[in-house]
C-alpha cells in the first residue's frame, strides 16, 4: 500500500498567531471597561477609528508587498495595534488622530520593515510618539475622571461622537470641562514652580494612592495582565523587570526626598506603568528573545521611564523608554544568548 | 598678514615632521588582507577569472584593480561575501559558461586516452597521473572539477560526472 | 566633579551629537554596515576626537591668541583634524589591517566628519577650559560610539528580513536612525550644560 | 531493599498526551512468524556483513547468515527457520530515509528448529565483548550504536549503568510491556552489562506515567536483592529518554557538547538491549527478534508484537487486523522523531521501535505558515538550550558560520519547538535541511583547503624545474661564448668535407 509523505513531527500545533493576539485583545476588556467607566465612550470611538485604519492600512500594504492579505489582516497582529494606540492617546481627541498613528505605526513602523515579525520598533510606540511629537495641543487634551462629589461629569455617547467628528462641543459643556492636565502632568508643573509634592496632592484630582481615575484603571489592567501571564502568551520576565526597576529607583528617591520626588505606589498605578509593562514591552518581535535579554530589556525600561519622569520633559516618558530599550535589542541579543547545553 | 602664514606654515610643518615619524614607525603588512579574501574564494585554482590561481586573484582584489565579480565557480555567492567585506558595490557574475563546481569531478574514458600528460600539466592541483604514452587517470579525492583539463585534451576524451557517482 | 560628568551625560545623551544635532551623518550612516566596522569606526572617531579638541584647545591658547591671529581659528582646527586623522590612520593600519580594509575610505573621512569640527568651534565658543574640554570631546565621542553601534546592530538586524524591495538599503536605514532620533528626544528637557 | 529515588526534571521539554495505554494495555504477541524474511546485511555503523550462505539452502532459526567483515563488525541471523530464495538488492529503512542494501530473502517454513544453545559464558572482558559482536546485538533504543563498541569503555572508568526504560514519545510503548514481562530478565541483563563496564551501580529509569513497569521492575529488583540495582523515577515530559536529557535529570550533569556519555563516567543502555543480552546469556540466543509497537488510528486493533527481525511491515500490519480506512501516512518511529514512509514492503529492522498509521484528524498539520514573531516559546522548550528561532532565520539566509556559532550540531531534533510554535514554522525539518547544507559546506571547505595547498606545491614544483632549466642554459650559453667558438666552427667544417671526401 503507498503513502504520501510529510515531515516530522506529527502533531497538531497547540496555538497559533491569531489565537494568541485574540488572547492579547481579551486580556484589555478589564481595562477598557474602567477607561469607560471613568472617562467616558471617547476611546470606544478611537478604538473603532483606530482598528478600521490599521484593516484598511494593513491590506492596502499586503497588496502592495503582494502578500496574502486575507491571512495577513487576520492574524490580527493589526488590530492590537491600534488598540494600543487607542488606549495610549486622549479620549477626546479629533477623528484623524488615530487615524494618523494608527498609519504611521502599521506603514512605517511594521509593513516598511518586512511585515509581522519584522519590526525592531514597537509600532504602538512609533504612532505615539509620532502623534505626541507633531499635535503635542490636541494629545494634552486629557478629561477630568467622572467624580460626581467633584462636580465633574463625562459626555454622553453622542456629544463625543460629534466632538471626535466635529471637534465642537454641544453648548451647554464649558470648554475646561475637556482641557484637563494628567495627574503626572499637575506634579510636573507644580515641582517646576518649586511647591511641595503634599501641597499639589490636595487637588481633589488625586485618588488614593495614584491620580483618582488612573488608579482603577491601572488595576484592572493588572487584572488583564495575570490572564496573559496564565494562558503563557507572555513570560514574566519583562513584566517583572519594569515593574522592580520602576519601584527601586522611585522607593530610593522618596526615601531621599519625599516631598520632590512620587512614592512608588504613585509611580505604579499612574499614567502608562502597568499597561506598558504587561502589553506594549512585552510585543514579541521588538523586545529580546533569550530571558536574560528580556531581564536587561525590561530594567532598562523601567529606569528610563522613571528618569524621564522625574527629570525629562515629558509627563510619561514610557514611549521613550520602550523606543530607546528597543534601538538596544539587537546588541543586548548579541551578548544575551544562553549558554548551550554541554557547552562551558 | 606675515606672521599669520609664519604661524600656520609652522603648525603645519611641526604636524608634517610628527606625521612622518609616525608612518615610519607604523610600517605595515597587507598580505594578511590578502589571505583573508583568499578564503572568501572557492579557492577551485580553475583561472577562469584570469589569474593564474585564487591568491594571484586575491591580491589583484586587494590592491584593486580587480573587479571582486570575475570567479565564476563562486558565482553571486562568493561576490556577495566579498561585497559585503570590502565594502563595494554587489554586480552579478557576468560569464557562467564555464562555471566549475565542487560537486563535479573529471573523468578520463580509458578507450580514447592516447597517454599525451597534456591534461596532467594543465591540472592546477596535479589531481590527474600518468606517464607518457601510458593510460592516464583522475584521482577524484583530488579533483575540484575545475575543466581546466578538459580543453588541451586532443582526443576530447575527459567529460565530468558527478562527485558522488 | 558632578559637573564633569554631567558635560559628558549631555554631550552623550541629551544633545547627542548624532541624533539630536545631527552632525557627522555621513559615517553615521555610511560606516555602520557590520558591528565590527562600526566597533572600529567608534574607537577611530573617539580617538581623533580626544586629540582633536585637546591639541584645537592648546593652538588656540598657546598660538593664537599671544599673537591674536584669532582669525585662524577655523583653518588651523581643519589642518589640526586632518593630521590626528591620519596618525589615527596609520595606528589603525599598523594594529589591525583587516579592521582597516573593513572601513576602507570611512577612516580618512573622518577629516570631515562635521562632528569633530563641532566639537573644536563648540569648545572654543563657549570658552571651555583644558579639562571641560577634553570631557566635552569624550562626551561627544561616547554619544557618536553609541548611536554608531546601535545602528549597527540594529542595520545587520533588519538585512536578515525582508524589506520590501524599493526600501533594501539606505531608505530603511534612514527611517531607522529617524525613529532612534524620536527616541533620543525623550531625554529633550534634562538638565544639561 | 531496594533504593527508589525521584529524579527532578531535564531543562526544557514539554507534556504530550501518551496515548500509549491503547497498545500497552495488551500482552506481546509473541507468536508471530512472517511468511517470507528480508534481513538487511547492512547495519547503521559499521561495515556491512557478507552472506555465507547460497541459494535454496535451507537454514535454522538463529543461524549466521552474514558473518562480520572485520574484526568488530556485527553478523547477522536468520530471524526464522526456512529457505533462502534469493540474495539481493532490497529497500530498507535505514537512518531516516529508505535506501536499498544488499538483503537475504528467506522463505519462512512454521516448524521452528532452533540452531543456537547455551555457549559458555567466559570470563575476561574483551572475549565477552566479541562474543556480544558476533551474537550481533545494537542498541534498540532506535539508534542501534553496536553494544559492544558501547560497553567497551577501554581505559575511562562509568560509574553508573543507566538502563533507560523512559520511552517519553507518545504512541511507544515496547519498553513499557517488555518490563512488565521480563523485568527480570531485563535486570539480569542490565548486571550483566555492569559487570563488563566495572560500574558502581544500575540506575533503572522509568517515567512516572508507567506504574505496572515500575512495580514489575520493583518487585524483580527485590527478588534478585543486589543492593547495586536503584530504582529512579523520572517526571512524565518529552523528551525525558534522550540520553542527554536522561544523564541532566538523573545526575544534573551535562554531557560535553559533541561528546559521548561514557567521557563524564555514564553508560546508557535500553531496557531491550539488556534483555537481548541476556537472552544471548541464558539461551545463546542472538538478536533476531525484537518488540515492535504496531500502533495509531489507522491500525484496527493496536498492540505490541515481538518481530522477527527482516519481517515485511505490511505483514505485520495484516497480523494486527490491517488498516481502517481512512489511514493517511504511515510512520516509523513516533509521532515526535519518526519519519513517513512512501511503502510497507519494507522489512522491519532492529532501529524500528513502533510502527505508527494515523489517520486524518490526528495527524492534520496545519498548511498556514506565518512569519517568526521572535516569541521565544520555542527556546523555552529546546532540551539544548538552544534558540531554534534565530537558527532558522541563520539558515533562510545560509550564514552558515552563523549556524556553527548557535550550536546547530547540538539539535537532537526532538520537534519540541514545531509543536509550540504559534506561527507553525517547520522548524525541525529545516533544522534537517540545514544539518544537510552545513556537512556539504564542510566538505566543500576541506576540499578547497587541499585544493589551495596542491597548488602551491605544484607552483613550487614547477619553479623548481624551471630552475634547472635556467641553470642548463646558463651553463651551455657559457661554454659557447668566448674565443673557442671560431675553433669549434671550423672543427665541425672540416669533419663534414672529410666526410664528403670519403663518399
Amino acid at each position: 500500500m503507498q503513502f504520501t509523505i510529510t515531515k516530522a513531527p506529527y502533531v497538531k500545533p497547540i496555538t497559533s498567531i491569531p489565537i494568541v493576539m485574540r488572547h492579547v485583545l481579551y486580556a484589555l476588556i478589564p481595562a477598557l471597561a474602567a477607561y469607560i467607566w471613568f472617562f467616558g465612550f471617547g476611546i470606544c470611538i478611537n478604538i473603532l477609528i483606530a482598528c478600521i485604519a490599521a484593516v484598511v492600512s494593513e491590506a492596502f500594504m499586503l497588496y502592495l508587498r503582494k502578500q496574502p492579505i486575507t491571512q495577513g489582516i487576520t492574524d490580527g497582529s493589526a488590530l492590537v495595534t491600534a488598540v494600543l494606540i487607542a488606549f495610549s492617546i486622549p479620549p477626546l481627541v479629533p477623528w484623524w488622530i488615530p487615524v494618523i498613528g494608527t498609519f504611521s505605526a502599521i506603514i512605517l513602523a511594521k509593513h516598511l520593515y518586512g511585515g509581522i515579525g519584522a519590526n525592531v520598533f514597537n509600532p504602538a510606540m512609533v504612532g505615539y510618539a509620532i502623534l505626541l511629537l507633531s499635535f503635542p495641543v490636541e494629545m494634552t487634551h486629557w478629561a477630568p475622571p467622572l467624580a460626581e462629589e467633584l462636580g465633574y461629569e463625562v459626555l454622553g455617547f453622542w456629544s463625543t461622537i460629534i466632538y471626535a467628528l466635529s471637534s465642537s462641543l454641544p453648548i451647554d459643556t464649558n470648554i475646561d470641562a475637556i482641557t484637563q492636565a494628567t495627574p503626572l502632568d499637575m506634579i510636573k508643573s507644580g515641582i517646576k514652580n518649586n511647591s511641595t509634592i503634599t501641597e499639589i496632592r490636595m487637588d481633589p484630582l488625586f485618588g488614593k494612592l495614584g491620580s483618582f481615575g488612573w488608579e482603577w484603571i491601572s488595576i484592572y489592567t493588572i487584572f488583564g495582565g495575570l490572564y496573559l501571564l496564565y494562558k503563557g502568551i507572555i513570560n514574566w520576565h519583562i513584566p517583572v523587570s519594569v515593574l522592580t526597576s520602576m519601584m527601586i529607583f522611585s522607593a530610593l528617591f522618596y526615601a531621599i526626598d519625599s516631598d520632590q520626588y512620587l512614592s512608588p505606589g504613585f509611580h505604579l498605578l499612574s499614567g502608562s506603568t502597568i499597561i506598558g509593562a504587561f502589553f506594549i514591552a512585552t510585543d514579541p518581535t521588538s523586545a529580546a528573545t533569550s530571558n536574560k535579554g528580556r531581564l536587561i530589556y525590561g530594567f532598562g525600561i523601567g529606569s528610563l521611564a522613571y528618569a524621564i519622569r522625574t527629570w525629562g520633559g515629558f509627563p510619561d516618558g514610557f514611549a521613550f523608554a520602550v523606543l530607546l530599550m528597543n534601538s538596544s535589542v539587537p546588541l543586548l541579543d548579541r551578548y544575551t544568548r544562553p549558554r548551550i547545553y554541554g557547552k562551558s | 598678514m606675515a606672521t599669520a602664514t609664519l604661524i600656520l606654515s609652522g603648525i603645519a610643518i611641526t604636524l608634517a615632521i610628527l606625521l612622518m615619524l609616525a608612518a615610519r614607525y607604523f610600517s605595515s603588512s597587507t598580505n594578511e588582507v590578502v589571505e583573508k579574501i583568499e578564503t572568501l574564494l572557492p579557492r577551485i585554482q580553475c583561472a577562469q577569472c584570469g589569474y593564474p590561481g585564487c591568491r594571484p586573484y586575491a591580491k589583484a582584489i586587494a590592491e584593486e584593480n580587480a573587479e571582486i565579480n570575475l570567479c565564476p565557480p563562486g558565482g553571486d555567492e562568493t561576490v556577495r561575501r566579498l561585497a559585503n567585506f570590502l565594502g563595494r558595490e554587489f554586480s552579478p557574475v557576468t560569464e557562467p559558461v564555464k562555471a566549475a563546481n565542487l560537486n563535479t569531478v573529471a573523468l578520463i574514458s580509458e578507450e580514447l586516452c592516447i597517454g599525451c600528460n597534456l591534461c596532467s600539466q594543465a591540472c592546477p592541483v596535479d589531481a590527474i597521473v600518468g606517464v607518457h604514452q601510458r593510460m592516464h587517470t583522475v584521482i577524484s579525492e583530488h579533483c575540484t572539477g575545475c575543466r581546466l583539463c578538459v580543453s588541451p585534451c586532443p582526443v576530447d576524451c575527459i567529460s565530468l560526472i558527478p562527485r558522488h557517482g | 566633579m558632578t559637573e564633569l560628568v554631567l558635560i559628558i551625560f549631555s554631550a552623550a545623551l541629551v544633545n547627542n551629537f548624532v541624533l539630536v544635532q545631527f552632525l557627522g551623518l555621513c559615517p553615521f550612516l555610511g560606516a555602520s554596515k557590520k558591528f565590527e566596522g562600526a566597533l572600529g569606526m567608534g574607537l577611530a572617531t573617539a580617538l581623533v576626537l580626544t586629540i582633536a579638541s585637546a591639541l584645537s584647545y592648546l593652538i588656540e591658547h598657546l598660538i593664537l591668541a599671544p599673537f591674536d591671529v584669532e582669525y585662524l581659528r577655523l583653518i588651523s582646527f581643519i589642518l589640526v583634524i586632518g593630521a590626528s586623522v591620519q596618525f589615527t590612520e596609520l595606528l589603525l593600519r599598523r594594529a589591525s589591517p583587516i579592521l582597516h580594509q573593513v572601513l576602507g575610505i570611512y577612516i580618512p573621512l573622518i577629516a570631515s566628519n562635521c562632528a569633530v569640527l563641532g566639537v573644536a568651534l563648540l569648545n572654543s565658543n563657549a570658552a571651555r577650559n583644558l579639562s571641560e574640554a577634553i570631557y566635552y570631546g569624550a562626551g561627544a565621542a561616547i554619544g557618536f560610539g553609541i548611536a554608531l553601534i546601535l545602528l549597527s546592530t540594529l542595520r545587520e538586524r533588519i538585512e536578515e528580513e525582508d524589506v520590501p524591495g524599493p526600501f533594501r538599503g539606505p531608505a530603511i536605514t534612514l527611517i531607522t536612525a529617524g525613529i532612534m532620533s524620536i527616541a533620543f528626544f525623550g531625554f529633550t528637557g534634562f538638565p544639561q550644560i | 531493599m531496594v533504593k527508589n529515588h525521584i529524579a527532578k526534571s531535564f531543562t526544557g521539554g514539554i507534556k504530550l498526551n501518551a496515548n500509549k495505554n491503547v497498545s500497552s494495555s495488551k500482552t506481546i504477541a509473541e507468536q508471530f512468524i512472517p511468511s517470507k524474511l528480508i534481513i538487511p546485511m547492512s547495519h547503521q555503523f559499521g561495515p556491512d556483513a557478507i552472506p555465507i550462505v547460497k541459494v535454496n539452502q535451507r537454514i535454522k532459526k538463529g543461524e549466521l547468515i552474514g558473518e562480520p567483515a572485520d574484526k568488530n563488525a556485527l553478523a547477522v541471523h536468520a530471524s526464522c527457520s526456512g529457505q533462502v530464495t534469493a540474495i539481493e538488492q532490497h529497500q530498507e529503512p535505514i537512518v531516516g530515509e529508505v535506501s536499498s542494501s544488499t538483503c537475504v530473502i528467506i522463505q519462512t517454513n512454521k516448524d521452528d528448529d532452533v540452531s543456537h544453545q547455551k555457549k559458555y559464558w567466559p570470563r575476561d572482558t574483551q572475549t565477552r565483548l566479541n562474543l556480544i559482536n558476533q551474537a550481533g546485538i545494537v542498541g534498540l533504543g532506535g539508534g542501534s550504536f553496536p553494544t559492544a563498541e558501547k560497553l567497551n569503555s577501554k581505559s575511562l572508568n562509568c560509574e553508573l549503568l543507566i538502563l533507560n526504560g523512559a520511552e517519553c514519545e507518545p504512541f511507544i510503548s515496547c519498553d513499557d510491556v517488555l518490563m512488565r514481562e521480563h523485568a527480570t530478565e531485563v535486570l539480569r541483563g542490565g548486571m550483566a552489562m555492569m559487570e563488563l563496564v566495572g560500574a558502581s551501580a544500575i540506575l533503572v529509569c522509568i517515567e512516572d506515567d508507567k506504574p505496572e513497569a515500575l512495580n514489575a521492575v520493583y518487585d524483580a529488583a527485590g527478588q534478585l536483592n543486589s543492593k547495586l540495582i536503584q530504582i529512579v523515577t523520572l517526571p512524565t515530559r518529552y523528551p525525558a529518554g534522550g540520553e542527554k536529557q536522561l544523564i541532566e535529570a538523573v545526575t544534573g550533569k551535562e554531557v560535553p557538547s559533541g561528546e559521548y556519555p561514557i567521557n563524564i563516567g555514564f553508560i546508557c543502555q535500553n531496557v531491550g538491549t539488556a534483555y537481548a543480552l541476556d537472552r544471548y546469556i541464558q539461551l545463546g540466543e542472538p538478536q533476531i527478534n525484537r518488540v515492535v509497537t504496531v500502533t495509531g488510528q489507522g491500525i484496527k486493533n493496536p498492540q505490541n508484537v515481538l518481530v522477527p527481525i527482516g519481517s515485511p511491515i505490511s505483514e505485520l500490519i495484516s497480523f494486527c487486523g490491517g488498516y481502517n480506512d481512512d489511514v493517511s501516512h504511515l510512520i516509523l518511529g513516533g509521532n515526535m522523531m519518526g519519519y513517513s514512509l512512501h511503502t510497507d514492503e519494507l522489512p522491519v529492522t532492529k532501529a524500528t521501535n513502533c510502527i505508527l498509521a494515523i489517520n486524518k484528524s490526528q495527524e492534520e498539520k496545519s498548511t498556514q505558515i506565518w512569519p517568526c514573531i521572535r516569541c521565544g516559546d520555542c527556546a523555552s522548550v529546546c532540551p539544548a538550550k538552544l534558540l531554534p528561532q534565530r537558527i532558522v532565520k541563520a539558515y533562510t539566509n545560509k550564514n552558515f558560520n552563523k549556524l556553527e556559532e548557535l550550536g546547530l550540531k547540538d539539535c537532537i531534533e526532538c520537534g519540541c519547538c514545531d509543536v509550540v510554535c504559534p506561527s507553525h514554522i517547520p522548524l525541525t525539518a529545516s533544522f534537517k535541511n540545514a544539518k544537510y547544507l552545513t556537512e556539504e559546506a564542510t566538505t566543500h571547505s576541506l576540499l578547497a583547503n587541499e585544493a589551495e595547498m596542491r597548488h602551491n606545491l605544484k607552483k613550487i614544483r614547477l619553479s623548481k624545474e624551471q630552475m634547472k632549466v635556467d641553470r642548463l642554459h646558463a651553463e651551455l650559453k657559457s661554454n659557447v661564448r668566448g674565443d673557442n667558438r671560431k675553433s669549434m666552427i671550423n672543427d665541425a667544417v672540416n669533419r663534414s668535407r672529410k666526410l664528403r671526401n670519403k663518399k
